[in-house]
């Protein structure tokens, strides 16, 4: 066991945060916390880039595996990567700088703590890509939910408490359940050590039981339908670094959880609950995107359209097929780029209008025209352009349903239909049109920071878009393996 | 002719039975004393007198049917008990009225947590 | 080389976009000119060396998509077909791009126009020398996009907007069906490579599919969900609605994306899957269709239309429709030729139109304009011969291209070709009618602009006529010089070599000589009736309206597609979108989930609060339900 | 037999109408009284069928002590009187269905017991062979109670003893201004604590504290 740079990479934000925490002092001293977050968040980034260099991608193994000692014979503290949980890790250390960047646009007061807890945040998410120990996952899993709930709650909009509480229980509520899986699968199998659980197996008799559990947990978390509505009221409530942070990764963490663990885990079950999994995910993407259209909240909106994204990943996951599983883990992968460059696309003209109605904007193109064009590139790289990143997730995942489900790809295809006309019609509402509301007339265009940050969000977008190869590169063995060492299981049983 | 003469026989002869019934009433009309009183709250402990009262008429009736002593016995300790009880609960009441001045049962609402 | 055909629009538009303030307004437009046009020449030699030495080069560039079975490069490939379309669509839109510096001399965005202009002409490369589906779906929605921009460029108009959006969207069911067959063909092939697909037709043919319970050949629908993908972009009946709203755009945006270029990338498709087409005669039967009842709608909707643009956008979408039924009857290269004249004269009546309206300041109404011939004489004339070439006047491009299909629809021998061939009869005879009525309207007549003063109207400038003027070449030549090679019968220079697909050989007969003198007669015929109807006697054409009024209604509010749509689609969507949301959403999984139990749990605390109310009484009343619940459950027990 | 059964149904109905009474007459003194008449009855029903040392005792205790007890704590808090009014308020009567309904659940399931009770055949034939055994029933009792029953006799008088004392306590008050004897002040009591010498001077008077 060489340098523990896994480890490295959770604590050192934990290690910024106490930092920030034990030099509490001036108020006036913010610039300098959030020089010491982003220094923080910087080197973190770099640190996962090194990893994503040093990673050997022609291997589905977990490398960097590190192991501890927690609780004797009971539970060790274990983190490994392979390659569908790397570029989790990465986006995670991509988005949380940009999201303190952010900040000071967006959050006025308790600069200092907020700062702290987006740092927690980052940490908890890089734990929960590379747990690779149930109960440390659950920890992760859930710990990640008090950042966030104080981040909605302090922070947020007027009725940032109901919302911030309505996330908390819901997630918790479905989490519960999991833990309870959790610690029947100790009972069951002597050990909650995820590469063991991969080697020994799980009997099929418990598996259909394990599978609900665990995905009651990533159910909510997804969110997908019918146990999405805590998102768009987060999404409305929390602040737009908060928005960003839960759309770009807290949704991810299900995503990943459904490939590690449901299909990692429990092979017969996930093919039992396929249909189940299929018919939630179609009328996730079709419900949310009729919904979506008829918004009139810009963040409500682009949090809908977040619902019928992961409706396509959670359908990808459960093809069981190459390009389903990858497409989803792209997917996710740009969603996590473009609704986080999307809530920040509302987060600039919030912060100067103060509004995220729909009708209060109009007509702004000629006003801000930087912000509108990349706009327009998040705008359709939602709506799953080709040659932007949102193309590739959705045009594998159908194909992979198709292979699977003729009809089930044929119906979610409809949602593209959809995702284009709410995307576009929001596009042109806020961006087109005639010039209305006089106000919008003092608007300046994107500052520097703000520029920054889209355009660190755009060039990934585009890049990816036309050369997702990199990208496929690291995730292709692992998944291929998952799904042989699935089918593998299907047959034995 | 002859089941009506039954009839009354069975009337006439008192039993066990009749007695536990007397029993079961006076208990009933206890209980539904308790609260359809609204009056104050003695007779709340009147009405427990009452029910003590239907549990002595049981206990003596089997102790008298069955030959065993043991329920008279046990009526003597009930009677004791019950008369405790009275002291006791009386001597509440008083301190009670002393200190809020009323013990109508409407008024008495301070077994609030 | 052939790189660059490719690259220079899309350098050129990233010069245009991203530095056009810097670098300003007129280097921005000679920089995409000129870098187009260089396109356009190399793509001439292109061809020129595809005829002359039958080249075919296939070029990977990168590698794009790359997920288990599924590889998808980025590529180039040069074969027939694909020159054809480099040659139309480079020169088309060079011209275009020189027209436009005159046309859109007013607008305070040329460079972010260009850009787009450039930007389209890069994507509809991709799509024409894609050498798999993927890319040519992403060239597909990559047209679509630029043409969602340049429609909306105008963006304060609404009308603009929503055009644009309606063309995005509309398309975007296009879409749908042909990703679906993209999905069909790797699920069938595993792959998604054009050489290999076609490779492997003849394995798949008798292979069936459970499709919503039906059992449908898998060719077939593959066919059939190809088709629906084109039929959007190239807006055939059902989803022809976007064309006539697209030209909100500017004019120039018309000629290029919705005369020339992107509308034929349905056509383009067809031809290009000609060797799957081939196995699956039943939904070439329909393509047949499709294509004929499109002609004949669009035909009957332009005779009444008012707006000029509209009328020949109509125009294009009848003759689209003759494509599709070229190929429907199987006559793929007929189709291409149609194609390759088209793009011709209709870019030329496109330019030519947009140079009426800069003369008439943005007056699209033909009512409103009239009696101007000897003031744009220039434009006049060229007017004039784009229309005899769309009408097919003897000699010019039209009439080989469009006369070889319906005979080719004669020749094809059963019901659905005698059929074709007849409503391409009636077609052409309306679409002479309405074409003559354009111009008479427009050009003839008194002057009937009360806005702008008949001295006030101009000839356009010359960097706009010079595209008229060699569009006009085209449009006149083009047949001629052409016809041999795109429909001559086959020989040992045959000159589409593998790039289409016959599985039988085209026949090789002549109709009867009548049939031959048929259209052209009619079509010179027509001439003078409509000269003596909208110029002479205008009396009868609102005579026939008064009397037919419901038909005259139904034709100009275009058989009613709109309203329909609106009605089926929009409206219940938007209605179900606010049901779900509210009602489902709101009320039932929130209203049961987290607010409903929220709620209930404070209804029970409060209850349960209440319940420790202090008073005696209350207390042992409880205490006696329990004893009477525990006595009960003694008994019942 | 017939007296018998007619005085059981002369004594049982008058209980139960005093109890009636108990419960639902306005004044909280014939309450009390109706109380005392439901006892007396009670006791010569026991009387009657054999048990006269309880019977005695009810009427020694509860009749003689408890009854009057009542009877004081009532006349002394003067709540006697009772507005004529059976329920304060609508709000207050708002359960009495349910509590009707209850009681009645009640009554119906113990008459249900009683029914459903099955005597063994020959019990009454024991019984008679006790009746004969010519002992009196204080007798036997006596005999029981201090002999088996001896620790639970002794702590139930401990109990009485505890409710005596605790009864005391509670109700017990200081009151100020009641002047009571203290032997313990009056013994300790020194000269110096009563007398003091003062200096008088001449005419001045003396003032004198009180």
């Amino acid at each position: 066991m060489n340098f523990p740079i896994l480890s490295s990479l959770i604590l050192l934000p934990i290690v910024g945060a106490l930092f920030l925490f034990f030099t509490k002092g001036k108020d006036g001293d913010n610039l300098t916390a959030k020089y010491v977050a982003l220094f923080t968040t910087i080197v973190n980034f770099l640190i996962s880039i090194y990893l994503w260099i040093s990673f050997d991608p022609s291997t589905s193994a977990f490398q960097f595996v590190e192991e501890r000692i927690w609780i004797k014979d009971f539970i060790n503290y274990k983190v490994g990567v392979d390659g569908i949980s790397i570029l989790f890790i990465l986006l995670t250390t991509f988005i949380t700088p940009l999201c303190i960047v952010s900040v000071n646009n967006t959050v006025k007061n308790r600069l200092r703590d907020f700062l702290i807890a987006i740092l927690i945040m980052e940490s908890f998410m890089i734990g929960v890509f590379c747990a690779l120990d149930l109960v440390v996952f659950y920890l992760f899993f859930e710990a990640g939910l008090i950042p966030m709930f104080l981040i909605i709650g302090i922070w947020g909009g007027p009725k940032r408490v109901y919302s911030a509480f309505k996330f908390f229980l819901y997630t918790l509520l479905g989490s519960v359940l999991m833990l309870v899986a959790i610690i029947s699968i100790y009972w069951i199998s002597g050990t909650t050590d995820v590469m063991k659980l991969y080697e020994l197996g799980i009997d099929a008799k418990y598996q259909n039981l394990l599978w609900l559990a665990f995905f009651s947990s990533f159910a909510v978390k997804t969110p997908m339908w019918p146990v999405h509505t805590w998102l768009p009221d987060a999404h409305v409530e929390a602040p737009t670094a908060g928005s960003v942070l839960l759309a770009a990764i807290l949704l991810k963490m299900a995503g990943y959880g459904f490939i590690r663990f449901s299909l990692g885990l429990f092979p017969v079950a996930s093919e039992v609950f396929t249909p189940l999994v299929y018919t939630l995910s179609v009328i996730a993407i079709i419900f949310t995107s009729l919904i979506a259209l008829m918004q009139e909240d810009m963040k409500k909106l682009i949090a809908y359209s977040s619902v019928a994204h992961m409706g396509f990943v959670t359908l990808g996951i459960f093809t069981l097929q190459q390009q389903g599983i990858e497409g989803s883990i792209i997917q996710m992968l740009s969603h996590g780029l473009v609704s986080a460059a999307l809530f920040l696309c509302v987060g600039v003209v919030y912060d100067r209008m103060h509004s995220r109605l729909i009708k209060s904007y109009g007509g702004i193109v000629t006003i801000i025209p930087k912000y509108s064009i990349l706009f327009m590139l998040f705008t359709l790289a939602a709506l799953g352009l080709p040659g932007t990143f949102g193309f590739i997730g959705e045009f594998l995942i159908l194909m992979g349903a198709f292979k699977d489900n003729f009809l089930v790809a044929v119906i979610a295809s409809f949602g593209v239909i959809l995702g284009a006309a709410y995307m576009l019609w929001l596009y042109k509402r806020v961006v087109f049109g005639k010039l209305v509301n006089e106000d919008l007339k003092q608007m300046v265009d994107l500052n520097r920071s703000e520029y920054l940050i889209l355009t660190c969000l755009a060039v990934p977008t585009l890049f990816f878009g036309f050369y997702p190869e990199p990208l496929f590169n690291t995730i292709e063995v692992s998944v291929s393996d998952l799904i042989n060492m699935h089918n593998l299981n299907i047959a034995i049983k | 002719m002859s089941s009506l003469i039954k009839e009354l026989r069975l009337m006439t002869e008192i039993g066990l039975g009749h007695y536990l019934t007397l029993g079961a009433i006076i208990f009933s009309i206890g209980i539904i004393g308790i609260f359809l009183n609204r009056k104050n709250i003695i007779v709340i402990l009147m009405s427990i007198e009452l029910i003590l009262l239907a549990v002595n008429i049981n206990l003596v009736s089997f102790s008298i049917f069955l030959g065993d002593l043991t329920g008279q016995v046990f009526t003597l300790f009930i009677l004791t008990v019950a008369a405790a009880e009275a002291a006791i609960g009386l001597a509440i009441i008083v301190v009670y009225y002393r200190n809020s001045g009323t013990i109508r049962v409407e008024h008495i609402d301070k077994l609030k947590g | 080389m052939e790189l660059s055909i490719i690259f220079l629009p899309l350098i050129a538009s990233i010069i245009s976009g991203f530095f056009g303030k810097f670098i300003g307004d007129r280097n921005s437009e000679i920089v995409t000119s000129v870098l187009v046009s260089i396109s356009a020449l190399l793509s001439i030699f292109v061809l020129y060396q595809v005829i002359a030495n039958q080249y075919e080069e296939n070029i990977v560039i990168a590698t794009w998509i790359n997920s288990g079975s599924l590889n998808v490069n980025w590529s180039m490939l040069i074969d027939p077909l694909s020159a054809v379309m480099l040659v139309v669509v480079t020169s088309i839109s060079s011209l275009v791009h020189i027209y436009s510096i005159g046309y859109m001399s007013h607008d305070p965005h040329k460079p972010r126009f260009m850009a787009y202009l450039s930007l389209f002409t890069f994507a509809m490369l991709m799509l024409v020398t894609s050498d798999n589906f993927v890319q040519l779906f992403f060239g597909w929605e990559g047209v679509g996009l630029c043409s969602y921009f340049l429609i909306g460029f105008w963006f304060k108009k609404e009308s603009a907007n929503a055009a644009a959006i309606k063309a995005f969207v509309v398309n975007r069911v296009g879409d749908f069906g042909f990703a679906l067959g993209i999905f069909l063909i790797f699920y069938l092939f595993g792959t998604v490579n054009y050489s290999e697909v076609f490779q492997q037709i003849p394995t798949v043919i008798d292979k069936k599919l459970l499709f919503l319970g039906f059992e449908i050949k898998s060719i077939d629908l593959i066919c059939l969900l190809l088709f629906v993908g084109a039929m959007g972009k190239s807006a055939q009946i059902l989803l022809h609605t976007w064309l006539p709203d697209a030209m909100e755009g500017p004019t120039p945006v018309s000629a290029l994306i919705h005369a020339a270029t992107m509308v034929t990338a349905g056509v383009f498709l067809v031809v290009r899957c000609s060797p799957i087409y081939e196995y699956s005669p039943l939904i070439l039967n329909l393509i047949t269709i499709v294509g004929m009842t499109t002609a004949f709608f669009a035909a009957t909707v332009a005779l009444v239309q008012t707006d000029i643009k509209k009328i020949i956008a109509y125009s294009t979408c009848s003759q689209l429709g003759y494509m599709f039924f070229a190929a429907g009857v199987g006559a793929y290269n007929v189709a291409m030729f149609h194609l390759f004249t088209h793009a011709f004269f209709k870019a030329l009546l496109f330019l030519g139109s947009g140079s009426v309206i800069h003369a008439f300041k943005d007056e699209q109404d033909i009512n409103k304009m009239g009696g101007v011939w000897k003031k744009l004489p220039y434009t006049y004339a060229l007017m004039i011969i784009g229309t005899l070439a769309l009408t097919g006047f003897p000699f010019l491009s039209g009439f080989y291209s469009k006369d070889a299909i319906i005979e080719f629809a004669y020749l094809k021998g059963n019901t659905t070709g005698y059929y074709a061939a007849g409503i391409g009869i009636l077609t052409a005879l309306l679409t002479s009618i309405y074409s003559w009525r354009l111009i008479f309207k427009t050009f003839h007549g008194e002057y009937n602009n009360k806005e702008i003063k008949i001295e006030e109207t101009h000839e356009s400038p010359i960097v706009m006529l010079v595209p008229l003027f060699i569009l006009s070449i085209g449009s006149i030549f083009a047949g001629i010089l052409f016809k041999g090679l795109f429909i001559g019968s086959g020989g040992e220079n045959y000159f589409w070599a593998d790039s289409i697909m016959f599985l039988e050989p085209l026949s090789t007969d002549h109709p009867p000589t009548w049939f031959l003198l048929l259209t052209p007669c009619l079509v010179i015929i027509s001439i003078p009736i409509a000269y003596y109807l909208f110029v002479k006697n205008k009396e009868i054409p609102s005579g026939i309206v008064s009397l037919n009024k419901p038909l005259y209604k139904f034709l100009v509010n275009k058989w009613y597609f709109d309203e329909l749509y609106e009605v089926l689609f929009i409206k219940s969507s938007k209605l179900l979108g606010l049901f779900l949301w509210k009602f489902f959403d709101g009320t039932i999984i929130d209203g049961f989930g987290p607010d409903g139990i929220s709620s209930f749990i404070k209804k029970c605390s409060i209850k349960a609060n209440k319940f420790q109310s202090g008073f005696i009484y209350q207390y042992a009343f409880v205490m006696l339900v329990g004893f009477s619940a525990f006595l009960t459950f003694l008994i019942v027990r | 037999m017939i007296a018998h059964s007619i005085f059981f149904y002369t004594f049982s109905i008058i209980a139960i109408v005093s109890a009636i009474m108990v419960t639902a007459s306005k004044n909280t003194v014939h309450s009390v009284f109706f109380l005392i008449l439901d006892f007396i009855s009670i006791s010569c029903l026991f009387i009657m069928i054999g048990a006269e040392f309880l019977g005695m005792i009810m009427l020694i205790v509860y009749v003689g002590a408890v009854a009057v007890l009542f009877l004081f704590v009532v006349m002394m808090l003067n709540v006697a009187q009772q507005k004529n009014q059976w329920f304060a308020s609508e709000d207050s009567s708002k359960h009495i269905p349910v509590g009707l309904i209850i009681s009645t659940l009640i009554f119906v399931e113990l008459i249900i017991v009683v029914g459903g009770w099955k005597y063994k055949p020959d019990l009454f034939d024991i019984n008679n062979s006790i009746e004969t055994a010519k002992v009196s029933n204080t007798h036997a009792l006596g005999q029981v109670l201090y002999t088996d029953y001896i620790h639970v006799f002794q702590i139930s008088g401990m109990i009485l003893l505890v409710a005596m004392i605790g009864a005391i306590v509670l109700t017990f008050r200081k009151r100020a201004g009641v002047k009571t004897q203290s032997y313990i002040k009056q013994i300790s009591r020194e000269r110096s604590d009563g007398v003091s010498i003062l200096n008088v001077e001449s005419n001045k008077g003396v003032k004198i504290d009180d």
